[in-house]
């Protein structure tokens, strides 16, 4: 086996295996930083797809950001020491049947299936051309969705703050 | 001549010669490793005594001046007591993400260190989005610090961790937009190419002002987001005994100690490579003997002077300006730094659509 | 100013009193609102009085046309069936304008002093001016479905001002009895007018007229040979439209609301139920006679004996009756079933005509004493605060004015002449005298008794038991303000005075002048029995005595039928309660809750039982619901990938 | 990439996906629940990543949906996680179990 494929099994039982911590353990901070590993993993599976773009995007919002929101709402909500309630029983193997019957569906969905290449262009991900694709005036480029999800983020951002402001105490 | 790129491109060479392929990878890899780990230390070294010394400049007093010529060796001897020092658990800590901050924030300086140019072609690895990378994985030391606060077990770690990560959340955001200023300029992430956009001129004596509007936009976050003074509250002494590294001590304290040059430092080299050129020596455009005058002193000495020069900077703030209260800090990012540097972006990138800054 | 804008401008300036007095009045205009609503009226009259001159005096031709001065089709049903909105100018039309603006200004005079005072003053006369607006808008319709709209606002009107003083029960009781026993007769009337527009084919009255009494024309076939319970269309048609009319007229045996309705305000009573609306109910029928006379003799002889009948008996029972409000409603009602049957014992066109002139003559010259006595009994109450004669007596010399009009009033509705009454009652005698003997003695009787309640009405207002102390300890007013009085005053010069216009040559059945002979021969026995009626009052009531309780004694068991009505409300009450109630309502409720409602409720139960089976799937857990979600789409996916394979 | 067949990487984001459909069926905790949605979108991006770059490599749309969809996870982990804030302050409780007065 190659550097590369060893690299690639590594990362990919690395990411599973902080997932599945992510979901099964006990404490929710520890929750949060299996998620950072989990996350950080995915990003490095960039770096390995070439797409460094992708993982520097991925660190910068996911670990900066939303990981970091994570933890301080954990920290708003007085989360930090005691132990999560263990879910109930029913819905646990209920959940578990399903996701697993689900699961091996798909993956025999998956392994009958032939993916066929498109194309073999070498895969360029260059910063300018995702800028292109992002912003260009061309029918091909993103502008229209990027628009909206600018949009979409602004409201967000405003609706955030609303929901999450502490209501005014009447003044008189 | 003998320069760090010859030195690298005979060692590259040799490896592959004797190894083949993919364990010349590894040993590199591992030569790497060490290479970024022995410069830590010397530069945790270096700084500590340089802060002190410089402190005592400040207040007129001379400094560790015992141990060793002018007191050299003692921050050797400071480290080798902290190693000797038993590493305290404290009660009722997660013991596992206890141990775990320190190198979560250690390992994110050093990986930052990849795609820094410390000369002329050396460099650990030209990454295509080479500053979008520095600031992606200098974000994960903050989860190192939230990581060390929580799992204290002990309130002032907490709002130590909780005010420090608010702060350099905060000013990531100012740092980011700075960096974009010289990245839209420039036209690329890479590293490298920023460098070599300065051949004729570094951009901070180019004579933009938007450029040196974010220079310093750029010099105060990097100083809030290493948590130095004025911005030290995180670990202001009077209010929270020492912010999220209270309950630390012997090894892990001083790695997080370490650490935090370590990120002084790359702050110190972003800055340098950034708006001084890195490694690039000083141009000026048609004096063409001055030019080939300064190509003589090394490319590494360059790099190392202008970053020293803003450590330099940096440490004299810390002697010379009071501390911030957690409200006008976070009132100075985002009521003025933030829409400064904003509006300073949208003037660059209008210099950069008129073509004003070739 | 043509005759149509002048019209136009009569009937809508009490409807701009009303809008104006009822969205502003209480507010703004409270102070004025009396003298608004006058004062427009005012204006209709003048107007009314200068079209009906213009319309009679002017006019060159020997024959006075029906003339639609203004018409507009408001909503088409079918080809040629179409509601209406349009002026009819005709005698009967003209001479209504002027008698309804003339009593109605008198009354709005009159209440200036009368209701002066009342906290919901601005209120009250935007319902006079709507009363008096749509009374103006039914006399002048051109379509029987305009005639209908008009009539159920007169309806709502007289609802409204009955149930005035809506702070007592009884008042609120006696509105809506109005309400609902008038309702009810108007429902016959929409049938009617939907069976008369249905075989006419049209609403519009002047075609209507003319297809259903063109001899041989197929409308008036086809109505005449359809038949139903043994009559024809065209008779249950009529019949019907009667019933409306009886409704609003008070004819037996729908009159029961109308001493009830005495409730409302006294100058109320005057306009409404005496001298206006209850009216409307004869100039339908007038407005509809050549119809009946020509086509359909049989429904006549029913609106005959009807009038008959009610003249009669509201007679009797005016005779018992305390309340003096309540003695002039049933001489209301007895007057008008005088009109009613003059209508039937009437020919159409020439000398036969005499019936519906003398009908109309009665109508006109009824409104001025009636109103006079209503507004004359006004303010007997005014001074003593009670509607009961008992608490009165001895009034003449502390009321002078009141008690001449009064007088006046009694004698002109009594029969004497000269006053107006006299004349338009001898006409309906004569007329009654040639078509039917029996009909000519009951009102012969009828005329005696009129002169006998009224007389003992007014002795016991003004003579009788000399001055009670009840009425001394509160005099701080007098007799009334001089608004009260002039009206009263005027009232009487009419009531006097109105007999000698020749009515004839202006109200005819068909439109032709016609002479009417004055026959001595005739008029003398009315008047002996008229006169006879007096004395018997005079002797009875002149001073207080025990003769009237002798004789009520003596015909117990009829006096005490006579004061209880006869029991008509007994057996209405008898007839709702009893039969229809316990025999029809209640099972029919009993079916409702437990048939109609069961079978609902039983379905909804069945419904509730079942989504308390499934309910425990809506746990309000938000997993529960990602878990079902999940499980579906994987199950539809799934489900989607087998078919397609 | 050649070593390794393309279909292992698909079978890691699906696995991922499911990991995380199972963390948000059972986890009770609100936030806990968010991180394993957080999981399931990253498992997308993966897929969006891996078919673009080895099937379609001659456009980078699959890259641009990566980047409005992280865009879009970042929105709604704030949306998510102000809700879950001002339940606890409301009810100074964000387990899901209890979270069901609507129903009510």
């Amino acid at each position: 086996m190659s550097a590369s494929a060893t690299a690639f099994y590594l990362m990919a039982a690395f990411i599973l295996t902080t997932g599945i911590l992510t979901v099964t353990t006990k404490k929710l901070f520890r929750a949060a930083i299996w998620l950072l590993f989990s996350l950080i993993g995915i990003a490095a599976l960039y770096f390995w797809m070439e797409v460094e773009f992708a993982a520097a995007v991925q660190v910068i919002v996911y670990v900066g950001g939303i990981v970091v929101l994570i933890i301080f709402s954990i920290f708003l909500t007085n989360q930090e020491g005691v132990n999560m309630p263990s879910a109930l029983t029913k819905r646990s193997l209920f959940a578990g049947l399903a996701v697993v019957s689900a699961a091996a569906y798909t993956c025999l969905l998956l392994s009958n299936h032939y993916w066929m290449k498109g194309s073999d262009v070498v895969f360029d991900p260059s910063v300018n051309k995702i800028g292109r694709l992002l912003v260009a005036n061309t029918p091909e480029s993103f502008v229209l969705p990027f628009e909206l999800v600018s949009v979409l983020l602004l409201a967000a951002m405003v609706g955030c703050i609303v929901i999450a402001m502490k209501a005014k105490p009447e003044t008189k | 001549m003998i320069s760090l790129e010859g030195l690298t491109t005979l060692l590259q060479a040799w490896l592959h010669d004797t190894l083949g392929e993919p364990w010349a990878f590894a040993a590199q890899s591992v030569l790497v490793g060490i290479a970024a780990i022995t410069l830590f230390a010397v530069l945790g070294l270096a700084l500590v005594y340089m802060e002190r010394k410089v402190a005592a400049l400040m207040q007129i007093r001379l400094g560790p001046n015992r141990v060793g010529p002018k007191g050299i060796f003692q921050t050797s001897a400071d480290t080798l007591k902290l190693v000797m020092k038993e590493g305290l658990t404290p009660n009722g800590a997660d013991k596992f993400l206890f141990n775990l901050a320190p190198f979560m924030v250690m390992i994110a300086a050093m990986l930052v260190l990849a795609p820094i140019a410390f000369a002329r072609n050396f460099q650990i690895w030209d990454l295509s989005i080479g500053v979008l990378y520095v600031a992606a994985i200098s974000s994960v030391a903050v989860i190192g610090i939230l990581m060390a606060g929580w799992s204290s077990n002990n309130k002032y770690s907490l709002l130590g961790a909780m005010r420090s990560a608010a702060q350099i959340v905060s000013y990531e955001l100012s740092a980011g937009l700075s960096i974009l200023a010289i990245v839209i300029l420039t036209g690329s992430l890479r590293i490298s190419d920023i460098i070599n956009s300065q051949a004729d001129g570094w951009w901070i004596i180019k004579g933009h002002i938007p450029v040196l509007i974010a220079f310093i936009v750029f010099l105060i976050a990097v100083t809030a987001e290493t948590n130095r003074a004025p911005f030290d509250l995180a670990e202001a002494e009077s209010e929270l005994t020492a912010g999220f590294h209270t309950e630390y001590s012997g090894m892990k304290f001083a790695l997080f100690f370490l650490a935090e040059y370590i990120n002084i430092f790359i702050g110190c080299a972003i800055g340098a490579t950034l708006f001084f050129g890195g490694w690039m020596p000083f141009h000026i455009s048609g004096w063409d003997s001055f030019n080939h005058v300064m190509d003589f002193i090394p490319s590494s000495l360059w790099f190392f002077g202008k970053t020293m020069f803003l450590i330099f900077l940096i440490m004299w703030f810390r002697w010379t300006f009071p501390r911030l209260r957690i409200d006008q800090l976070l009132n100075l990012e985002w009521k003025y730094l933030l829409p400064i540097s904003m509006v300073n972006l949208l003037i660059v990138t209008f210099m950069a659509i008129m073509g004003w800054h070739l | 100013m043509t005759l149509a804008n002048n019209i136009l401008l009569i009937v809508l300036l009490p409807l701009c009193s009303f809008l104006l007095l009822g969205i502003f009045g209480r507010k703004y205009l409270s102070s004025f609102s009396g003298m608004i609503g006058t004062t427009s009226l005012f204006v209709s009259t003048i107007l009314s009085v200068q079209t009906a001159f213009q319309y009679f005096f002017l006019n060159v031709s020997e024959h006075f046309e029906k003339i639609v001065a203004w018409k507009m089709t408001w909503l088409t049903f079918s080809e040629g069936v179409s509601i209406d909105m349009g002026i009819l100018v005709d005698p009967i039309s003209v001479m209504m304008l002027v008698v309804v603006t003339v009593v109605s200004l008198m009354v709005h005079v009159y209440s200036l002093g009368y209701m002066k005072g009342e906290e919901r003053f601005a209120t009250y006369y935007s319902f006079l001016s709507l009363f008096t607006f749509s009374m103006l808008g039914l006399v002048i319709a051109v379509n029987i479905f305009q005639i209908y709209m008009f009539w159920e606002l007169v309806g709502v009107s007289s609802f409204l001002l009955i149930g005035y003083y809506f702070e007592k029960p009884s008042a609120v009781a006696a509105s809506k009895k109005a309400f609902i026993v008038t309702r009810f007769a108007d429902l016959g009337f929409l049938i009617g007018i939907l069976i008369l527009g249905f075989e006419a084919k049209t609403l519009d009255f002047v075609a209507l007229i003319e297809r259903l009494t063109t001899y041989n024309s197929p409308y008036l076939i086809s109505a005449t040979t359809a038949s139903f319970l043994g009559a024809s269309a065209l008779t249950w048609g009529l019949l019907l439209v009667f019933m409306g009319g009886a409704g609003k007229s008070a004819m037996f045996p729908l009159h029961i609301w109308l001493p009830d309705a005495m409730e409302g305000p006294t100058p109320v009573s005057a306009l409404i139920h005496a001298a206006t609306m209850v009216v409307a109910g004869v100039f339908l029928v007038a407005r509809l006679f050549p119809i009946f006379s020509i086509s359909c003799p049989v429904a006549l002889e029913v609106v005959m004996w009807t009038g008959v009948i009610s003249a009669l008996f509201a007679a009797i029972i005016a005779c018992t009756q305390t309340d003096i409000k309540r003695v002039l409603a049933y001489s209301t009602m007895s007057q008008i079933g005088y009109m009613m049957f003059a209508l039937c014992v009437s020919g159409y066109g020439g000398e036969a005509g005499l019936g519906f002139t003398a009908s109309m003559f009665h109508l006109f010259t009824h409104a001025f004493f009636k109103a006079l006595l209503f507004l004359g009994a006004g303010a007997v109450i005014h001074y003593i605060h009670s509607n009961e004669m008992k608490d009165m007596g001895g009034l003449r010399k502390s009321m002078p004015v009141t008690h001449i009009t009064f007088l006046i009033a009694c004698l002109a509705i009594a029969g004497i002449p000269p006053f107006a009454g006299f004349f338009s009652k001898e006409e309906i005698l004569t007329a009654a005298h040639h078509a039917n003997p029996i009909v000519y003695y009951i009102a012969l009787l009828t005329a005696g008794i009129t002169a006998f309640y009224m007389f003992r009405l007014y002795y016991n207002i003004f003579w009788s038991k000399e001055a009670k102390a009840a009425h001394h300890d509160d005099h701080h007013h007098g007799e009334g303000t001089w608004s009260m009085k002039i009206p009263l005053l005027i009232l009487s010069v009419g009531a006097i005075l109105a007999g000698f216009i020749p009515f004839g040559n202006f109200v005819s059945s068909d439109g032709h002048h016609l002479h009417i002979p004055f026959e001595l021969s005739a008029a003398i026995l009315p008047v002996i029995i008229a006169v006879g009626g007096i004395g018997l009052a005079t002797l009875f009531y002149k001073n207080e005595n025990e003769r009237p309780n002798k004789l009520a004694a003596s015909l117990q068991g009829f006096y005490n039928a006579a004061y209880r009505k006869f029991y008509i409300d007994e057996l209405y009450l008898f007839i709702t309660k009893k039969i229809i109630f316990n025999l029809i309502a209640q099972p029919a409720a009993w079916l409702d809750k437990n048939i109609v409602d069961g079978s609902m409720n039983g379905i909804a139960s069945l419904i509730e039982w079942k989504a308390n089976m499934i309910k425990s799937f809506q746990s309000g857990k938000v997993q529960d619901y990602a878990l079902y979600f999940f499980i579906a789409a994987f199950g539809i996916t799934a489900l989607a990938i087998y078919l397609v394979n | 990439m050649s070593e390794i067949p393309f279909e292992h990487i698909i079978f890691l984001s699906t696995a991922l996906f499911f990991i995380g459909a199972y963390g948000f069926l059972t986890r009770r905790n609100m936030i806990a629940m968010l991180m394993a949605l957080e999981l399931m979108l990253n498992s997308v991006n993966i897929n969006f990543i891996a078919f673009n770059k080895y099937l379609f490599p001659d456009t980078i749309d699959g890259l641009g949906f990566t980047i409005f969809i992280i865009a879009i996870a970042a929105a709604e982990a704030a949306v998510a996680i102000a809700i879950i804030i001002n339940l606890f302050r409301n009810t100074k409780n964000i387990d899901a179990e209890k979270a069901d007065h609507l129903k009510h």
